[in-house]
């Protein structure tokens, strides 16, 4: 594997392979004279007709440049190399390199609006180096649109443009299923269990902050458990590790509150900021599980290494436990200690399974012409992968195997940019 | 009032964000955009701070069970946050060698470098560690070959247990090099490689649109949940 | 009391129509019923005296056996002694409304619920059940209690060492409501509290001198375990001590009788689950009456009953009829009908209770709607027969893609081994094939499962009598009770008509015959009572007769009045939605099974 | 002893584990290292690099994490300094600058006194903001770095001058512990700049399964938690260690040891836990 990459590496990285293999084409070279069979080259004439164009649809940083070679048709085992500077007296900074048949390249990584000079020289194989032609000074130019952007800007309008008509869609009452969650059904009997037992519940929104769209999926859960505590009159403790997520549920809890028709029964003290500092907060919550045995606890929102000593900590208290988050390297320990798990998307649908609101069902539906699309382009890209594999390059049709590694290099190359 | 203006706020600043991705002229709003953010991320601390302090005040003063442990938790905040603003113990910057609080509070050997290394670090570290412990009593109650799902676990979890150590590479080095391929440490980077990368990627795919269809429900202003509740 | 000298058994049930007695006797050294009696139930006015209907009844048996059971005085002859009188006399009731109670719970899924396990379990009608997540607003519950005059209120919430701030709130509740008894104002209303123990204190604080207040063990110490029984223990002591003693003439009755009387349904539960714990079977109770619809279920040791109140063949027929929709009714009618006369059918019935099917139509649509209310109760009683709510559960990481909920039915149609019928629609049906054909219908059991009715709804007195006398009411119940109509065979699983379901091989007691069924395919095999045969079954791929899909099964096959029948509907059983087509296939299963007289089909 | 295991506390699990680690590590259990081709083309990349090329080194790890993740940053440090790269540090963790100043400390100041501040190494410090930050440093980091980590002005340090963007470094090194960490950089950096950037990355053994998928693409080379720090250091040391190697630079391999064992223990744990569960199946306990 280790070859693989870095032979993956060096395609890719064309400067890289410059210096890398600096030191063994020398001495093939080297070894090449030695051997007594060498003709004494010239040095290659140099390349001609250089123009340097702004690269189109791009944020300005990226300029193209094709040129012509007088010499051989193509420059034999031998290379281009392609630097430029802002200046003549500069020295020239090396952008990259074409491989001996190929006289366009687009230099990137420039700054928009700025003059560049471009030079290009020949080197054969022997490693001698032709006359440099300098092109016209060309600045990249900042476009209206990223043109190497497009393919995923239709794609997100493809996305965002179906899940606004699936809401419009539900909204207009046309009924849309969602799967029965068991770790949401078990919302109630958590809280419940937490009431006869006369414990606290414990709801934790995660270790991220309200950016987080985690933290919000979670925050979405939170009202409906603080909706059951209303209705239950059980004790809800909300600690948080961020100050605006603090807020958040506090705002959050409240409201449910005022729903389950017992906004006196509302208390802000319960839901605090503990600390930012992400094992401190670990151990204020160990320290309050283990004092207080909460009933059940919640775990919803982005969770790291603590998931597991949180869980396992709830667990051994004898709680009734369900979480929810979208890491997945926290998964198998939520799944090992807890009741419920909602994994990844099913914790996203949360709100939508809770609330039964057809703005959110929709963009449920929404996602699933996401998904279309994105198993489309999965099972296009194998079997074209597949088929330019069996009828290329060595195979049986070489018209066929370039149609269809075309179409894979279009799609990985450029749409999936 | 109370909802329409963050709503638009929100709905400004995420298309601003949107925008800037695809049309390049605008990258520089997405910037300033991207930095105010940053800024307001800032009074975080200040609003967590005086949370901190009305918590554990309200402890002690109702003389909740551990009441004790808020009174160290604000005595060690007082002393922390005085030792760090005052740099107390910090020498001065070399360029600005008469200004004594223009040292750096992180100063190796200052009082508050002598807090991080000596109380936070280890404390931290301790927490962490604790998980090797969790993960033990975990596998010793849930790893249960159970049904074949769990065989399959069961199994995997064994070879990247012994991949990721010496005993993997004793184990099987006895196998052939035409066989090279099964043994345990080239088996863990190909489970790593292949098998555990599909099922990451078809998680990751669904975590994104859901991601993406959370974030397009906040801007359009359907998801209100973030402004407290999810209806007014 | 020596059970080895005990010949003569009396028992009798009080109904709120009719008292029913019968007469238990060692024949050969093994106790029979022998005769039995009735008599109009003399609660009400003019008699007002429940002991009159019993004499009547008793003295109706004593001309049939030829023995005096009654003295001079109108009171029952014990003990025995040769050609008079009896060893033991026991009774249950169900006059006036049978026991109605109300239930209070913290949550209500979880210790209300418990609580209402517990009222059921005893043979009560729960008419409300308060908890504190009760959506209704306390002012509104408070007058649900003023208004509904229970015989009894059961209180309980929080496990022990668990919440007491709810408890008293649900007191709190109760108290100020001052409910009143239904019988005799001058009494003071039984509340029992079976909570959490730290609560006892406040909740003796919280009700004052106006009630009655019986403290027991709670009836759910942990949420991970019920204890009902200290709780249905006094629930069966107030019934007696206050209820009954209420009661016009019960507290002669109750002298007279050698085992507490008991609530009817409690009795019938207790001879089901007898039955269950000494055979180490799954068995499910059914008795349809006209107002109400009882299931008792017994499932790995768990007993549970429910009362769907609505659903019965003549008072509630009509309720039957909207609930389940006319529509689907007629699926199971093989006969083509008029949709307006079927309407008239039903009201006539509704406001003429105990008119009986004078034609073949109504015959036939009466079974239908019979099939509808038996489906609809087992449902709601699926819904209730659970597993507890709120306990923690022990993962391992072969869940992960499948999490279990708690609180899932713990009825299981493939555990059912034994399926009694009781109620007057089932046995009474003119031909066992009817009561197998509705049985299979409504219940839908899979694998093997032995059907059986009760002759002469004798199950209460049984369920009685085996709190005294446990031998004895088991050999009756086999022997003389339980009519066996014989054994079902279904597959789990659902296919194409025509495709393989299950092979069969049966051999034994002279029969010995093998085949194969195929989906959507019934066999009746005659297979007479007594008689036991070895089962051999080879479900098909995709089937499931026990073992698992497609895996071999050995059992026993029971002879009945009716036999063998082997069922290739598929479970769950699935109706045509075209009304022709399922005509037909109804007249399909009605000649297999011969349900009606030839001449009619 | 089937009872006895059958309820056992918890807390003898814990004893184990504790011995399990503990005795490696007063023992000083050692095992030689195989590289794996991730270690390796990480190590390449670096390689490739010429004296003086500019890094970046985000170190956004706590010293939670600083066992799993400290020897790798250590001996990245010591790569780079070897290489005789520019060295750019920074973090995204409150705590990460400290993180850059020990390794400051540690590998430059102490092995490498000839290299000076500002000149050849610098440190930008923490900034709040998460992938925010990324996103706005990556076109422009005067944007939001005006100051290095210690107050001193960008404009006045030799080796800022004409840094506009991080586009600008021929390398990412990220050592990460989670967020903001690898997968924003990632996504923020690599992804968007694909054609002007690259990077290398170490984690924690939890997140390396969701980074494999940016592997070879965004990422072509990552070290896996302890492992794949032992298997880079056993790499630069036997590359650039000479004889004696300091035993600050062996740190990972030397906690290789307690995760061998550690490994073990788990690996009897569930045997034992399974040989129970068959016991109670074949007793019909569960179901």
């Amino acid at each position: 594997m280790a070859n693989m990459i870095s032979r993956e590496r060096l395609r890719r990285r064309l400067p890289a392979l410059w210096y890398g293999t600096w030191l063994l084409r020398t001495v093939f070279v080297f070894v090449f004279i030695a051997a007594g069979a060498a003709v004494v080259a010239a040095p290659p004439p140099a390349p001609t007709g250089l123009t340097a164009k702004d690269h189109g649809w791009d944020k300005g940083t990226a300029v193209d440049l094709v040129w012509e070679y007088p010499g051989e048709a193509a420059l034999d085992g031998g290379f281009f190399l392609i630097s430029y500077a802002m200046d003549l007296e500069d020295d020239f900074r090396i952008a990259g390199q074409t491989l001996g048949y190929e006289t366009v390249y687009t230099v990137n990584g420039l700054t928009p609006g700025v003059d560049y000079y471009f030079k290009v020289v020949a080197v054969n194989s022997a490693l001698e180096e032709s006359e440099a032609v300098v092109s016209e000074p060309v600045a990249g130019r900042l476009q209206w649109v990223d043109g190497s952007r497009i393919w995923f800007l239709i794609t997100v309008m493809i996305f965002c443009g179906s899940v606004v008509y699936f809401i419009r869609h539900a909204r207009k009452g046309r009924p849309l299923k969602v799967r029965k969650i068991a770790g949401l059904e078990a919302v109630d009997e958590a809280v419940g269990r937490a009431t006869e037992m006369g414990r606290s519940v414990i709801f934790v929104p995660g270790i991220q902050d309200m950016n987080d769209i985690q933290t919000i999926a979670g925050i979405n859960v939170l009202s409906r458990v603080a909706q059951i505590a209303a209705e239950n009159s059980a004790s809800l403790e909300v600690p948080t590790t961020r100050s605006l997520v603090m807020t958040t549920a506090r705002e959050t809890v409240q409201s449910a509150f005022l729903r389950a028709g017992r906004p006196e029964a509302y208390d802000e003290n319960k839901i605090n900021y503990i600390t930012d500092e992400q094992f401190g907060y670990v151990a204020y919550l160990q320290g309050q599980m283990v004092r207080e045995k909460p009933a059940a606890c919640f775990y919803m929102g982005a969770f790291f290494a603590e998931a597991l000593i949180l869980a396992e900590t709830g667990n051994s208290v004898g709680a009734i436990q369900v979480a929810g988050t979208a890491m997945p390297a926290q998964l198998p320990f939520f799944v090992a200690s807890c009741d419920y798990t909602l994994i990844g998307e099913e914790f996203f649908a949360a709100s939508a399974y809770l609330t039964g609101s057809p703005e959110e069902l929709g963009s449920l539906k929404g996602q699933d012409v996401g998904k279309v699309l994105v198993a489309i382009g999965i099972v296009l890209g194998v079997v074209f992968a597949t088929l330019a594999s069996i009828t290329g390059p060595e195979g049986l049709n070489l018209e066929s195997y370039h149609f269809f590694q075309g179409f894979v290099d279009y799609l990985q190359g450029t749409v999936l940019h | 009032m109370k909802r329409n203006i963050p709503l638009l706020i929100t709905a400004f600043s995420g298309l601003v964000l949107i925008l800037a991705y695809f049309i390049p002229m605008t990258q520089s709003w997405g910037e300033v955009a991207a930095i105010w953010f940053d800024i307001l991320a800032s009074i975080a601390f200040i609003l967590g701070g005086g949370n901190l302090i009305k918590l554990h005040a309200r402890k002690m003063a109702l003389r909740q069970a551990g009441w004790a442990y808020s009174a160290i938790t604000l005595l060690a905040f007082a002393l922390t946050l005085f030792i760090g603003l005052s740099k107390i113990g910090v020498s001065p910057n070399l360029q600005f060698p008469d200004m004594a609080w223009s040292g750096h509070y992180r100063e190796s050997g200052a009082p508050f470098w002598w807090i991080y290394e000596y109380a936070f670090k280890p404390l931290t570290a301790t927490t962490f560690s604790m998980l090797a412990f969790y993960i033990a009593s975990a596998a010793f109650r849930a790893f249960r070959a159970k049904n074949l799902e769990a065989i399959l676990l069961l199994g995997t979890a064994f070879i990247i247990l012994l991949g990721r150590t010496f005993a993997g590479i004793i184990l099987t080095s006895w196998l052939p090099d035409s066989l090279a391929g099964l043994r345990i440490e080239n088996l863990t980077v190909e489970i790593m490689r292949v098998v555990n990368t599909a099922g990451s990627r078809a998680i990751m795919i669904g975590i994104a649109l859901g991601v993406a269809s959370t974030s397009l429900k906040v801007l359009l202003g359907v998801d209100r949940s973030y402004l407290g509740s999810g209806e007014e | 009391m020596d059970l080895d000298k005990i010949n003569v058994i009396l028992a009798t049930d009080c109904g709120s129509t009719t008292t029913k007695a019968i007469l238990i006797e060692k024949v050969d050294g093994q106790f029979r019923q022998t005769y039995r009696g009735e008599a109009p139930t003399t609660v009400e006015e003019p008699f007002a005296d429940v002991t009159i209907g019993v004499v009547n009844a008793v003295t109706e048996i004593g001309e049939l056996a030829g023995r005096r059971l009654v003295d001079e005085q109108g009171r029952i002859i014990r003990p025995a002694s040769d050609g008079e009188g009896c060893d033991i006399y026991i009774s249950t009731s169900s006059a006036g409304g049978g026991l109605q109670m109300m239930v209070a719970g913290v949550i209500k899924q979880m210790t209300a619920e418990s609580a209402k396990r517990a009222a059921l379990g005893a043979g009560a009608i729960v008419m409300d059940v308060i908890a504190a997540n009760d959506p209704r607003k306390p002012h509104q519950q408070i007058q649900r209690i003023r208004e509904l005059r229970p015989d009894m209120i059961l209180v309980s919430g929080g496990v022990d060492g668990g919440t007491t701030t709810h408890v008293v709130q649900i007191a709190e509740l109760i108290a100020p409501a001052k409910p009143r008894p239904r019988f005799g104002n001058e009494y003071k209303m039984p509340v029992i509290y079976a909570g959490n123990r730290d609560a006892r204190p406040l909740i003796e604080k919280t009700f004052d001198e106006s009630v009655d207040l019986k403290i027991v063990d709670n009836l759910r110490p942990v949420l991970e375990q019920e204890n009902l029984g200290p709780a249905r223990d006094m629930i069966h002591d107030v019934f007696l001590e206050h209820v009954m003693a209420h009661a016009p003439g019960y507290d002669k009755l109750i002298t007279w009788t050698d085992a507490p009387i008991m609530p009817t349904p409690g009795a019938v539960g207790n001879i089901l689950q007898a039955i269950a714990d000494r055979d180490g079977i799954n068995a499910v109770g059914v008795d349809i009456g006209g107002a109400t619809t009882d299931v008792f279920s017994v499932f790995n040791g768990t007993f549970n009953r429910t009362v769907s109140a609505n659903l019965g063949m003549s008072y509630s027929i009509s309720n039957v009829c909207a609930e389940a929709t006319m529509e689907r009714v007629l699926k199971w009618v093989h006969l083509p009908m008029e949709d307006r006369e079927l309407r008239n059918r039903v009201k006539n019935k509704m406001i003429r209770p105990t008119t009986i099917p004078q034609s073949l139509e109504a015959l036939v649509f009466e079974q239908a709607v019979a099939r509808e209310a038996l489906r609809l109760a087992y449902k709601q009683h699926k819904e209730f027969a659970t597993t507890l709510k709120g306990v923690q559960q022990q993962r391992t990481v072969g869940d992960t893609f499948s999490q279990r909920m708690s609180g899932l039915t713990i009825v299981d149609n493939m555990a059912m081994d034994l399926l009694v019928a009781s109620g007057g629609v089932l046995s009474h049906a003119p031909r066992m094939a009817q009561t197998v054909a509705m049985l299979m219908d409504a219940f839908e059991p899979e694998g093997v499962t032995y059907l059986a009715k009760d002759s002469i709804f004798m199950m209460p007195h049984l369920g009685v009598l085996a709190q005294v006398h446990p031998d004895a009411a088991m050999e009756v119940f086999e022997r003389d009770c339980l009519i066996y109509l014989g054994t079902c065979v279904a597959a789990k699983g659902v296919s194409k008509p025509g495709k393989p379901c299950f092979k069969y091989r049966l051999h034994g007691s002279g029969l010995d015959e093998a085949g194969e069924i195929r989906f959507g395919e019934l066999k009746l095999i005659p297979f007479g009572p007594g008689q036991e045969a070895e089962l051999e079954l080879e479900p098909a791929r995709g089937f499931d007769l026990g073992a698992g899909s497609g895996k071999r099964v050995q059992s026993k096959a029971r002879g009945g009045t009716v036999g063998i029948v082997l069922d290739g509907r598929g479970r769950p059983l699935v109706l045509p939605e075209d009304p022709a087509q399922c005509r037909t296939l109804m007249g399909d299963w009605v000649k297999v099974l011969g349900l009606y007289a030839d001449s009619d089909q | 002893m089937y009872t006895f295991l059958k309820n056992l506390d918890r807390r003898w699990i814990f004893l184990l584990m504790f011995l399990a680690v503990a005795i490696p590590i007063l023992f000083e259990l050692q095992f030689p290292e195989h590289p794996t081709g991730l270690a390796q083309a990480v190590f390449d990349e670096i390689e490739a690099l010429q004296p003086g090329d500019p890094v970046l080194l985000a170190f956004d790890y706590d010293p939670a994490s600083e066992g799993e993740l400290g020897p790798m940053a250590t001996t990245f440090t010591y790569h780079c300094a070897k290489k005789g790269l520019k060295m750019y540090f920074m973090a995204l963790w409150p705590v990460g600058a400290q993180m850059i100043d020990d390794n400051i400390a540690k590998v430059i100041k102490a092995d490498f006194p000839e290299l000076e501040y500002g000149k050849d190494y610098v440190n930008l410090g923490y900034k709040s903001g998460y992938e925010g930050v990324i996103k706005v440093i990556v076109t422009n980091l005067r944007g939001l770095y005006t100051t290095d980590s210690y107050g001193t002005s960008i404009d006045s340090i030799p080796m800022m001058e004409g840094v506009t963007d991080i586009r600008q470094m021929k390398l990412l090194v990220n050592v990460s512990a989670g967020y903001p960490g690898t997968t924003e950089w990632v996504q923020y950096a690599i992804t968007p700049f694909s054609k002007d950037l690259r990077m290398v990355a170490g984690c924690t053994g939890i997140t390396a399964p969701l980074l494999y998928p940016y592997i070879p693409n965004q990422l072509p080379g990552l070290l896996g938690a302890i492992k794949g720090a032992a298997e880079y250091e056993q790499l630069v040391m036997d590359a650039y260690g000479g004889e004696k190697v300091d035993q600050k630079y062996m740190k990972a391999r030397q906690r290789m040891g307690p995760q061998l064992i550690a490994h073990l223990l788990i690996i009897g744990l569930i045997i034992v836990a399974n040989i129970l569960f068959f016991m109670e199946k074949r007793k019909g306990v569960v179901r």
